[in-house]
């Protein structure tokens, strides 16, 4: 039973996933709005909106990430719902807010679980409470070197020294040895006072070769929640992700349907609706520890709609609607691989922007071939925004099938006057190591483009 | 209709060049009587290349008594020319059994216009909103066609999120055109005012 | 185990199945040859295989038809064996004898088998031994009335008197009581006589809203056959298919079995191997009558790929290798449900083909949408062959959301520079009885353009 | 490399177009020593169409009393001109890691040449085959190069289907060029000799 009809919906991004927002709503009859920016009036999301309403200037700030202008243009468009998509405001509580103050649905959970899963802090102590585990460590400052010392017999090695206040790797050390503790933990300490003015530090488990896995879920505002399985996130270049695939070459159907759940009794108890994904570390073990949890669709949401036949998007709008989740755990089938790969408008080995016109595109076709792309050609790459212009995504009966797809899908696809990371994409499916599923995070680390 | 924006556009456009082009001929010296005077020469033709090329056009043609010119590029811009303004996005003319039915169709002819109007200064809505031509209901608008506006003369009000926007003309001159009827949604960088400084 | 390895295959045929072969082909790692005539020099097949050679004129009987110059394009190139398509060739018992006489794999069934099926009377007989069900009535000429009457007993009204030298609808009388019978009788055999030169009649039963139901094999040389399901092939135009979907809306499982069943059975009794059709006539009542046989790929086999998650043509290369199929009936599921349109270079109310230049070519993209096509922007429909260009399939959980999403793959698929079948295709989809699954092979009669 | 077949023929239809364009012209009246001489001369041809190409166009006509001009051009060149002979197809610029070894390159650098022979009469395979130009291997060949050949006489031999098929010249003249090596495979319609009538 729906609770509310959504018939018109303002999409609040650009690019790939607004088409992809626009291909659902056309599907489900419900009338749609694009905003853009200035760079972006010959967008292919305006092209197919059925209407369109320029919100700012071409920065991000101005336009894409410009709360008044946006709700102003669902106002005069007079729309029912926003779908943020991801990036951009998808994740902002703020944004989320005002929808709801505008009466307009935000589409996507609701403000305060947005918030909650934000903070890294709040996210991790919440989700250490509904049961879900945890990266061993401490989640405050360490003051001194015994509690640190008490800390890592608790814990054991490896441990990693980050910067309270940190990112980007400086202040991180990793320590493998008691005797080594104190000299590291007074100079991560050094560090993060140099480069953040703050030298709080804290410990952690440290995980030599960790995999990215991630359990996508659906849960409805009735208290349904269900997961469509996980998906293989570990070939990742400075934490950005460059392919994935579901299912994971390493899951078992036990240690899915174990992680999967404990997803689902999480949701559950933090009252959450939408579609949304917990990001997990697993270990060599195949133990697997909580890292974040992404409260909109993510990039990567074709290869579980590849496995599972979902369609995750209209879930979202039906959950949004008040509609009943319709159905349960057990209806949820994996049926063969997918993989996408991520081409972005970059040098495949410096990973430079690389913006401009495309001159000619050629999308690849045939079985088990999806492309979900705002580009064409003519089309003029911006400088301003993200720079993937397409997912490529197959589909096939077995994981070497589909690598094999892919390959072939990678080599027919063409695009020039730029550069892509179709190049590199293909020498990852062309690597030994990726063929047998024996990867890390580090898989990019330790990967020699000429090799 | 995107495709007959774009060929409107591009017509009235073309129009214009061609006109350039005839007001060049006039300016020349008069050697009519020439045989060879009603064609283009080869600097002509380039001039004209460059011309069209610079602006993009995919197609040009031009013929009279005694020549015919066109030139043409690939065309797939046709395709790719998206909505310019806030109107509804154009159909695709390919798929003409569209679902959407598009019926806020009022700003598309004004885009036309618009295009025309070029020694006009623009006064362009700086904020996505609600465009009202005097402070309430029952109050005369701001300005008319034919006032006077100096840089600080509020022009007209655009209301977004409750907030009523006074924007100011920021030119001086004579308000020549008015593009937006009262009470109408408008786009950020729409064209409000036509200004004859 | 492979008796035999094929490394490089040419491809006698043009269009979006020589591209469809060489994708798979790619897959595989085999190198392909196409063959084109001299107005395909710019087809994309020519353009995706390794190699090309041109083979003749543009009329198909000099090229595309042109046996001794494929057989001398498979030999200068020398390749292993040769992937037939359909249409052209792809049913010549000759050309599949030349093959192995010249020591060339010819990728379908044995060059007997194909003659067998490609003779009507042969085929009804050998169907009729194996138990397949055919439809009541004379495979021998009505010699007069008495005869008739005899006959009708047997097999009830209403029936259909054909000529039998006839086709295109000349010379065919239908008969709902058994006192008209005389009097048609010898109408059809007087405008059979008139038409062909030759009065002889035969009666069938007719079926009054027949739907074209196939059934989809895969057979192997070592005896071992299973069927993918039945594709729904009602919806036709003169005998010409317009689209196609699997499932059926009207097969239940224990009907596809049945009919399934029938299909394994007859391949096993004939000694069938490659993948092939049953073509049968499902009544009123879900009795079923087999109609012919086609020893080759089909034009609507994506829709099968699509539920199945089978690549048929992997499966054809690797059976002509001599593998065991390697997976039994249990293994096959259907998934979902797909719809294939067929986009044809004609007048969508005229059918008149309109060959020439595609101006403008978009196709579009997203979850669930396969595009089968071998055209680009710029390309040239030559006026010499078939007049389809594309294959626009989607896959979606239901038929309801299948049709959905037709409509917007439809929508956003956009050729200019000729006419195309898109927007008919569009109102079938938009049709109500269509919609409801209500349909024969009649509906195309019923179907009005403009209501 | 199909780029380069491409841009060479595109030249030839220009120049052929060209050359129809100076035969029209020498059949109208002489007024050829007036500097305003209506038509374009070979050098203004040659430069439009550079001209033309510069900037992208795909399709150029002109027309006037005395002349018309029409250049024209396949739209995306680079990407749809397929292999035109029996040679590897060309791969695809963007995507440079195709996993076929292209190693039959054979034919490749002889298109290019007979591209440029365009006076010469060719003699082209009516069959696909093997191409030999002596009877067996011990015998002389048929023709060299300088033969001077009549309709009749024999050229070479293509075998298909194990047959021995005998290739007559047809004209008479000169045998100047030929183009493919005794024993490679013959598409087609593949020019085989290039005879100066």
């Amino acid at each position: 039973m729906k609770k509310r009809e959504i018939r018109k919906i303002l999409i609040a991004n650009r690019g790939e996933i607004a088409c992809r927002i626009i291909w659902t709503c056309k599907e489900m009859g419900i009338r749609t709005v694009a905003v853009h920016s200035e760079a972006d009036k010959e967008a292919l999301h305006v092209r197919y909106a059925d209407e369109a309403v320029c919100i700012g200037a071409p920065p991000s700030a101005q336009s894409y990430l410009n709360i008044p202008a946006i709700i102003s243009a669902a106002e005069i468009t007079n729309v029912d719902a926003i779908h943020p998509g991801y990036g951009f405001l998808a994740e902002s509580q703020t944004f989320a807010q005002v929808c709801e103050d505008c009466n307009i649905i935000f589409i996507g959970p609701k403000p305060n679980v947005i918030g909650m899963m934000g903070d890294k802090v709040e996210a991790r102590r919440t989700m250490q409470a509904a049961g879900v585990p945890i990266l061993p460590g401490s989640p405050d400052p360490i003051e001194d070197i015994d509690v640190a010392l008490k800390l890592v017999k608790e814990i054991g090695f490896p441990v990693i020294i980050k910067a309270a206040a940190g990112g980007g790797g400086r202040g991180m050390r990793i320590v493998r040895q008691e005797e080594d503790l104190a000299a590291q933990l007074e100079m991560a300490s050094t560090e993060a006072l140099a480069a953040f003015k703050n030298g709080s530090v804290y410990i952690e488990r440290y995980i030599e070769r960790p995999r990215h896995i991630e359990i996508q879920v659906l849960a409805d505002e009735h208290g349904n929640c269900i997961h469509l399985g996980e998906r293989e996130c570990s070939i990742q270049r400075r934490h950005q992700k460059l392919l994935e695939e579901a299912p994971s070459p390493v899951i078992t159907p036990e240690q899915r349907e174990k992680m999967g759940a404990v997803a689902v009794k999480a949701c559950k108890e933090i009252g959450y609706s939408s579609a949304g994904t917990f990001e997990f570390l697993l270990d060599e073990d195949g133990s697997f520890y909580f890292m974040e949890m992404n409260t909109r669709i993510q990039v990567e949401h074709p290869v579980t709609e590849m496995v599972t036949l979902a369609d995750i998007v209209r879930n979202q709008i039906r959950i949004a609607e008040g509609e009943d989740l319709g159905y349960a755990q057990e209806d949820v089938q994996i049926v063969g691989h997918s993989i996408e790969c991520r081409i972005n408008a970059e040098d495949p080995v410096k990973f430079t922007p690389s913006p401009g016109k495309i001159t000619v595109f050629n999308i690849p076709g045939g079985p088990g071939v999806r492309v979900d792309t705002a580009v064409y050609p003519g089309y003029v790459v911006p400088p301003f925004y993200d720079s993937m212009i397409a997912k490529l995504i197959v589909h096939a009966r077995t994981r070497e099938l589909a690598i094999a797809r892919m390959k072939r899908a990678l080599e027919m696809m063409v695009v020039e006057g730029i550069k892509t990371t179709i190049p590199l994409h293909l020498k990852i499916m062309n690597d030994e190591k990726f063929q047998k599923g024996d990867f890390s995070t580090k898989f990019m680390e330790e990967f020699s483009y000429n090799g | 209709m995107s495709d007959n924006i774009g060929s409107a556009k591009a017509k009235e456009e073309t129009k214009e060049q061609t006109r350039g082009g005839r007001g060049k001929k006039r300016s020349a010296p008069k050697k009519t009587s020439q045989p060879s005077e009603p064609s283009l020469n080869m600097a002509e033709l380039r001039e004209l290349a460059n011309l069209v090329d610079e602006h993009g056009f995919t197609d040009f043609e031009f013929e009279n008594a005694n020549i015919r010119v066109r030139l043409s590029k690939n065309p797939a811009p046709q395709f790719i020319q998206a909505a310019q303004s806030y109107a509804p996005a154009p159909s695709i003319s390919g798929a003409p059994q569209a679902t959407q039915t598009r019926t806020e169709t009022k700003t598309e002819t004004t885009i036309a216009e618009i295009a025309t109007d070029e020694d006009l200064y623009k006064i362009t809505s700086p904020i996505v909103g609600t465009f009202y031509r005097s402070p309430s209901p029952d109050k005369e608008p701001y300005v008319k066609e034919g006032s006077n506006v100096s840089p600080d003369t509020i022009v007209c009000i655009v209301e977004a999120m409750k907030l009523m926007n006074e924007i100011e003309a920021e030119v001086s001159g004579e308000v020549v055109k008015i593009y937006v009827e009262n009470g109408q949604p408008v786009e950020y960088g729409q064209p409000l005012f036509g200004i004859r400084k």
